[in-house]
């Protein structure tokens, strides 16, 4: 209810501010240092240049944490008024923050993970990050052959994060369903650390030297395996997700079989697009949760996909006709909020 | 409530004593919190000057209570390093004490009486850091990285890696302590209550002077008998004990456990301590400047969101602007400071009849 | 001369060269004068005493004349020439070395880096030991130290520190050597030595320049004499000849004072009369043995009764002032104190009434960076809890201004300890231990670097404390300063190789007898 | 090497002196590396009984190869904390120098010649922490704080929020420094000249003994006049650069240059000196003890994955195993700690006939 409310007045302030000055709109992340926030900001800032007559900003904290996000989402609510897109990695924490942001009268697009009940937002655009572990879990069993044997680890940077427990809990279940004979090990404490993250896989591999595959859910996970892998010249599988520009040389190299790639940019873009809509044209946001696609990515698409990689103009040229399927019929890709995961 | 503070800080002041009362009184305010908040001051002045909006007072408001969590942990600190200790299991067991409270919450207890849990709790944690730093005569420092490191696990362990959510948010207890008071954040109100209960108690009693005394000379003061243990736990308890109230405080804030937060809190609220004045050498501590220390922290962060910094440079900016603060402060604890001060007092004339 | 008997004077080269000289200078603290137009001139191949009250500025001026502090108006000049030391480097670069009052030891570091703080001596660019020892080693034996130089500084006593600064000192080769109360932390033996190698440096033409607050001392060993009394010279490097005792105090204490104190002079103690009977036992030690420290001693101390110990350098004496105030525990025996507790912990004693007054006031006594008042009021209301939970800070201040103002600590009681001069900081450790108003005092060199009139006065209150109270109180009282001994104790227990091998009281109790029964056995 | 090390870390002992030569020097012995050292082979000889692929020398060098990055700067940081300094910034000058010298291969400078400006830039970054410490007279805690976030920033800024890669990989830039020399990885040798050199400079040379000398003693320090200022601008930048060096040898090992690597290794590498016997309080320090210290750090992280800790006890089991370790540490140094030598050496002989 609260939500619809603050639907409505969002639309109110948005003529409010629409009308000849420019809009101040923004998005927040989670940690500005990593990639796929940084991918999310530059599908945003597009969207933002595409729609013009936005005057857009960009904040997130130095390293992961949830309350320092929050305190600069809540300084962002106030400079932009007129709309604000909320990535960030545990929802809970902006329950109350998103609540007060959408009674001052602030839309706010949930981005990446889905928001609390209470938080008041009721649009939310993301992967279905559940079906993302099962994406991988899917290619691995591909080249695992008939009736794979042997135990697969799962890794994951750090637990307690929703994003990365789903995909853990995805490829887990579909190892289990799908193969018997295979034991899924952990996930196990991988770390974000980059370095930290190389010795905790590296200990896994000689833990488990005789394991079909090491399958990680965050972004070091790909790259670091795959170094792994070279170095210790394996024959087991390994992947992770995330485009890092090392991971895709990974791919390409056929270090890494796989790596999913969320698509934050597209994300970015998509969610950044429906609220300025949404503004701009005084009707008050969509309801429930905009599922955006994920990408396997292999030796097949890599070049593609790093030619993609080198700027927004090019990533922007790549989507573009997704983007446009996508945005011709929204309510077709709305699901539930309740459906999140 | 500055006085006490100051006063007793420039006991390291050569010049005390001597001199008109008058003189050296007002010499000691300038030494002391008079810099730090003077900076803290001229901070919200420039960004209001630059961007009004910034000095609404909702902004300042939410900027105040988001500093009042590390502010908390801030005021316990003083304590510690006060007496030559460090706790770097604040941020842990602030986030245990978010959990349990969570769990307990989540279970059926009344959000009210999981205090009665969760508060002992903290204390509890804070005095297992004193006893074990005494029983292995370990420094606390290592100490306390390691039960940092036990409490967070618990805390992780406790909510299996998962945020506790869906609290009865209309419980008086998150709509109270999450709430306002007065149309200010409540949490704003507990960070002034503990400001003014703490100066006291490390000004104008005993286990205040026990702390810094032995901070200032342990050596001496295992000659005069002084209960260095106890002091030592009671003291880490304390710090403790104002983690768990922020951890409690968030908890009503957050209406949710997350196991995930309050990492790297250590270091802000240590850091928070010594801009205030505070000495890691011991002997010495403000807990007003530790509070206005939490509240810079908190102000330039915020502050750069105004100026929109392009992404890429808000670290480097909010290095840059962090070390700017302590760099005016010095200047302003140096000089007799009157010229900034004047200074100071018209820019935010200025401000005010701007923003009024 | 008086020197004469010391040895034969080396006669220095005439006219006597004047080296080091300081004129008209003035210094203020807080606007507070500290020095007003004093000077003094030390000439090559003299021992140059300055003696003055507490506080007189003694230690400010030889700062002064060694670069550490500078003067707010007058000039040094070396062979004539004005210098103005940055530092106390440069200071000993130009050949003008000073042990300061205020030992400047690095704990964490070994005998040989505190010997050349600048830089050991380097073999193959890397730092040497061997070459440090070939160095030193003559000059440390000079002193009588026998030290490894490897040695952890921190773990030395107060006299090895001492020793330790004045070898660094002569190893910088100065031309002009300033000692700051060398000889208040030293034992007699120690003294001995060090006026034995002052007398060479005299020869060698160094000019020496000491302060100290012994004045048999002052005569026995210097050629002229400089006082100072409130910042001002009062007596100017006088011949030692032309002077004696009383001319000197009142050249301290001005002509007021030097008639109507006759404690003042170092004469027989004042109450040590036999008119006082020993109270019941306060002080109980039974066969207390520890390892390489004591070995099976036991002393009874009555109250009413102050007991000196005396001996050697590591004879024990310490150790049972260290025992009965908890500070170590006997491995066999038994202590006991008033009420038959035995002591546990520096806490529990001090709990049980126990006052232990510590040498080493600046490591063990003083929180320098708190006011005075903080410092007096400490162990009462922080230790013993006395005074209730939250502050009376006008009664506390007013406490401690009684103290200090009895033991004449110049300054208020809200300056910072740290700015005191060594010996108020002295009677400010004193003061702590008073105000707790013990029934046991247990005193390792209670009056060190005191000037004589507030040492007489201190050993009229200690007195005061053993005879006054409900039944008096036992003290027992270790000093390297024999005469204190004398003029304090009833009875004094020596030991050797920690047991108590002798007990002088009376008539036997003159410092001739200590010494001998503290050296007898050790032939030569 | 350990000898001098030993005998001017000799902690408070009164009957030291007297003591014949080589009782003092075994007891020495005992109380300092040896305890250490002892603690990280139990815990190698615990994992490897129940684990014997744990042992296995690939693995072993593995973690000592993952340890050496913090392994280099704790060596660094000795030298801060022995004069009563920390630096914070360890972490972003690694970073920092990472970043740069991935730029400036990434731009065809050639990859060994980046070394001349990433090197000498790291060791600046330190002076300038030294400079600012003593320009401003704040606490280099603070400073450093502020740098940390400067540098990191800029390297953030530099590598515009992204990795850098597609450097030439085969150059012998990375097949050398990021490879291994007689089967022994790169680093783990620069990390092993680092210990001695640095041993020696800590304990044989003029400056390693100012730098005790002004930790141990400041006041005295100034009074005898050694030269405080240049003394940690110079013991800073030593820290400085040997981060400098971590982050080189990391940009050839990963072979790519990420903005984000390095986050909180300061607080990791002061808990290793402080494990090896350094004192923040300053005077004593140890580089071979900062070694050991950051093993058993890896050492720890790497067992708990062949337990299969759960990802939720993960950090407890961390906090715990760590306190257990500097427990055993401290148990080592105040036992004369004969009975436990000979335990552990039984364990290792059985460990190694096992595993051979
Ligand atoms: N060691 C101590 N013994 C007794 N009291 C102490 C000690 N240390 C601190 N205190 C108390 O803590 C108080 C705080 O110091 P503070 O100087 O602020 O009091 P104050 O009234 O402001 O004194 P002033 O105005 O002279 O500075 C001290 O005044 C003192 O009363
Ligand atoms: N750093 C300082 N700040 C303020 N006052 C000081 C300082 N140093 C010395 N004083 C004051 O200067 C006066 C002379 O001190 P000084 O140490 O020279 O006396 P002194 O003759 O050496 O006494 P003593 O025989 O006790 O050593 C004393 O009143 C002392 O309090
Ligand atoms: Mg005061
Ligand atoms: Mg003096």
């Amino acid at each position: 209810s609260s939500g619809s409310a603050g639907g409505g007045s969002s639309a109110g302030s948005g003529s409010g501010a629409g009308s000849g000055a420019k809009l101040k709109m923004g998005i927040a992340v989670a940690n500005i240092s990593l990639n796929f926030a940084h991918e999310m900001v530059l599908g945003a800032q597009s969207a933002a240049d595409h729609a013009g007559g936005v005057d857009w900003t960009a904040v997130g904290p130095p390293n992961t944490d949830g309350p320092a996000e929050q305190q600069l989402f809540t300084s962002l609510t106030s400079t932009a008024h007129d709309g604000v897109v909320l990535e960030n990695l545990d929802p809970p924490i902006f329950t109350r923050p998103a609540a007060q942001a959408v009674a001052k009268g602030v839309p706010i697009v949930a981005l990446d993970t889905s928001p609390t009940p209470g938080s008041g937002v009721t649009f939310y655009v993301g992967n279905d990050n559940y079906q993302l572990g099962v994406e991988l879990a899917q290619e691995t069993l591909k080249r695992l052959g008939t009736d794979p044997h042997g135990t697969v680890v799962v890794g994951e940077p750090n637990p307690g994060t929703p994003v990365l427990d789903s995909r853990a809990k995805g490829i887990k279940d579909t190892l289990n369903a799908k193969a018997p004979g295979i034991t899924v090990l952990g996930p196990f404490q991988t770390y974000s650390d980059p370095a930290q993250n190389y010795s905790a896989w590296l200990s896994q591999v000689h833990a488990q030297p005789h394991a079909l595959a090491f399958l990680g859910v965050g972004d070091a996970d790909s790259y670091d395996l795959a170094r792994i892998k070279q170095q210790e010249k394996g024959s087991y599988l390994v992947a992770g997700m995330d485009v890092d520009a090392k991971t895709l040389e990974d791919v390409k190299a056929g270090l890494d079989f796989v790596t999913i790639d969320p698509e934050h940019f597209l994300k970015g873009y998509i969610a950044t697009t429906l609220l300025i809509d949404a503004v701009k044209q005084h009707k008050s946001l969509p309801q429930g949760w905009f599922e955006t696609p994920g990408l396997v990515v292999d030796q097949s698409n890599v070049d593609a996909i790093i030619q993609r990689e080198t700027s927004a103009q090019a990533a922007y040229s790549w989507y573009k006709s997704q983007i446009d399927s996508l945005l011709g019929d929204v309510a077709a890709n709305l699901k539930p909020l309740s459906d999140a995961r | 409530m500055t006085q006490p503070v100051t006063a007793e800080e420039s006991t390291a002041d050569r010049s005390h004593g001597a001199g008109p009362r008058g003189r050296a009184w007002r010499r000691r305010l300038m030494r002391d919190e008079l810099g730090v908040s003077l900076v803290l001051v001229l901070l919200v002045a420039a960004a209001g000057i630059a961007h009004p909006a910034f000095v609404h007072k909702d902004n300042l408001l939410s900027i105040a209570q988001n500093s009042s969590y590390v502010g908390l942990m801030a005021v316990g600190m003083v304590f510690a390093l006060a007496m030559r200790e460090v706790d770097l299991s604040v941020g842990g067991t602030y986030t245990l004490c978010l959990v349990v409270g969570a769990v307990l919450i989540r279970d059926g207890t009344d959000p009210w009486l999981s205090l009665l849990v969760t508060l002992p709790l903290a204390a509890l944690l804070g005095a297992f850091n004193g006893l074990v730093t005494t029983v292995l005569e370990i420094p606390s420092f290592i100490v306390t990285l390691g039960t940092a490191m036990l409490y967070r696990g618990m805390a992780l362990a406790l909510a299996d890696g998962r945020q506790i959510s869906n609290l009865p948010a209309g419980n008086s207890f998150f709509t109270v302590l999450g709430g306002t008071v007065l149309s200010v954040p409540t949490s704003v109100w507990v960070l002034l209550v503990a400001l003014i209960v703490f100066t006291v108690v490390l000004t104008r009693t005993r286990f205040g002077a026990q702390v810094r005394a032995i901070g200032s000379n342990p050596e001496a003061a295992r000659f005069s008998g002084l209960p260095i243990t106890r002091t030592r736990i009671k003291a880490l308890a304390l710090t403790g004990l104002m983690s768990g109230v922020a951890g409690a405080l968030a908890l009503a804030f957050f209406i949710a456990g997350d196991p995930t937060v309050g990492q790297g809190y250590e270091l802000t609220a240590i850091a928070a301590c010594i801009i205030g004045g505070t000495s890691l050498a011991g002997g010495r501590g403000s807990v007003p400047g530790a509070v206005f220390g939490s509240l810079i922290l908190s102000v330039v962060a915020a502050a750069l969101v105004f100026f929109q910094v392009p992404i890429n440079w808000t670290t480097f900016a909010t290095g840059a602007v962090i070390l700017l603060a302590v760099a005016l402060d010095s200047a302003l604890r140096r000089s007799r400071g009157v010229g900034l001060k004047q200074g100071a007092a018209a820019v935010v004339s200025r401000l005010f009849r701007r923003s009024a | 001369m008086p020197a004469e008997h010391v040895g034969p004077p080396p006669v220095p080269p005439h006219p006597p060269r004047t080296v080091l000289a300081a004129t008209a200078v003035g210094k203020r603290y807080d606007g507070i004068p500290v020095l007003a137009e004093a000077g003094i001139t030390l000439r090559a191949g003299e021992v140059h005493a300055l003696v003055g009250e507490n506080g007189a500025g003694k230690s400010t001026l030889v700062k002064i004349l060694s670069g550490v502090v500078r003067p707010d108006t007058g000039r040094v000049l070396l062979d004539g020439r004005e210098v103005a030391f940055a530092t106390s480097r440069q200071a000993s670069a130009a050949g003008v070395a000073l042990v300061s009052q205020e030992l400047a030891i690095f704990g964490d570091l070994s005998v040989a880096e505190n010997l050349f703080p600048h830089g050991l001596p380097r073999r193959a660019g890397l730092t040497s030991n061997a070459e440090a020892e070939r160095r030193a080693r003559p000059v440390l034996d000079e002193l009588g130290l026998r030290l490894r130089l490897d040695t952890r500084a921190g773990d030395l006593d107060l006299a090895d520190r001492q020793l330790l600064e004045i070898c660094r000192a002569l190893l910088t080769e100065p031309r002009v050597l300033i000692l700051d109360e060398p000889t208040s932390a030293l034992p007699k033996e120690a003294v001995d030595r060090l006026a034995a190698v002052l007398l060479r440096t005299r020869g060698r033409g160094i000019a020496v320049l000491y302060i100290s607050h012994y004045l048999e001392e002052v005569l026995r060993f210097s050629q002229r004499v400089t006082v100072l009394r409130d910042g001002r010279v009062t007596l100017g490097g006088a011949e030692i000849a032309t002077v004696d005792l009383a001319a000197l105090v009142t050249a301290m204490l001005g002509e007021e004072h030097a008639a109507p104190e006759p404690r003042a002079a170092p004469a027989p103690a004042p109450a040590s009369g036999p008119a006082r009977e020993p109270g019941a036992a306060a002080v109980v030690l039974d066969s207390v043995t520890v390892p390489g420290r004591l070995d099976r001693v036991s002393l009874t101390a009555r109250r009413r009764e102050v007991v000196g110990l005396a001996g050697l350098q590591g004879a024990g004496h310490l150790t049972v002032l260290e025992v009965t105030g908890g500070r170590a525990r006997p491995a066999s025996g038994s202590v006991r104190l008033p009420g038959g507790v035995a002591p546990r912990s520096l806490r529990q004693a001090t709990g049980h009434g126990v006052a232990f007054v510590p040498s080493d006031r600046k490591r063990y006594g003083l929180m320098l960076d708190r006011p005075v008042w903080e410092n007096i009021t400490s162990v009462s209301w922080l230790g013993l809890h006395r005074g209730g939970l939250l502050l009376h800070r006008r009664a506390l201040v007013d406490r401690a201004a009684r103290s200090a103002r009895s033991l004449r600590v110049d300054g208020g009681v809200h300056r910072r300890t740290g700015e005191l001069s060594g010996g108020n900081q002295q009677k400010v450790v004193f003061a702590k231990w008073l105000d707790t108003d013990p029934s046991v005092m247990l005193l390792d060199d209670p009056t060190r670097g005191v000037d004589i009139r507030a040492r007489a006065e201190m050993h009229a209150v200690i007195r005061a404390l053993a005879d006054e109270g409900r039944e008096g109180r036992a003290v027992l009282v270790a000093s390297t300063d024999l005469s204190e001994l004398v003029e304090l104790c009833d009875r004094v227990l020596v030991l050797q190789r920690g047991r108590i091998v002798d007990e002088l009281s009376g008539e036997r109790l003159t410092q001739q007898a200590l010494s001998v029964s503290m050296n007898a056995g050790f032939a030569g």
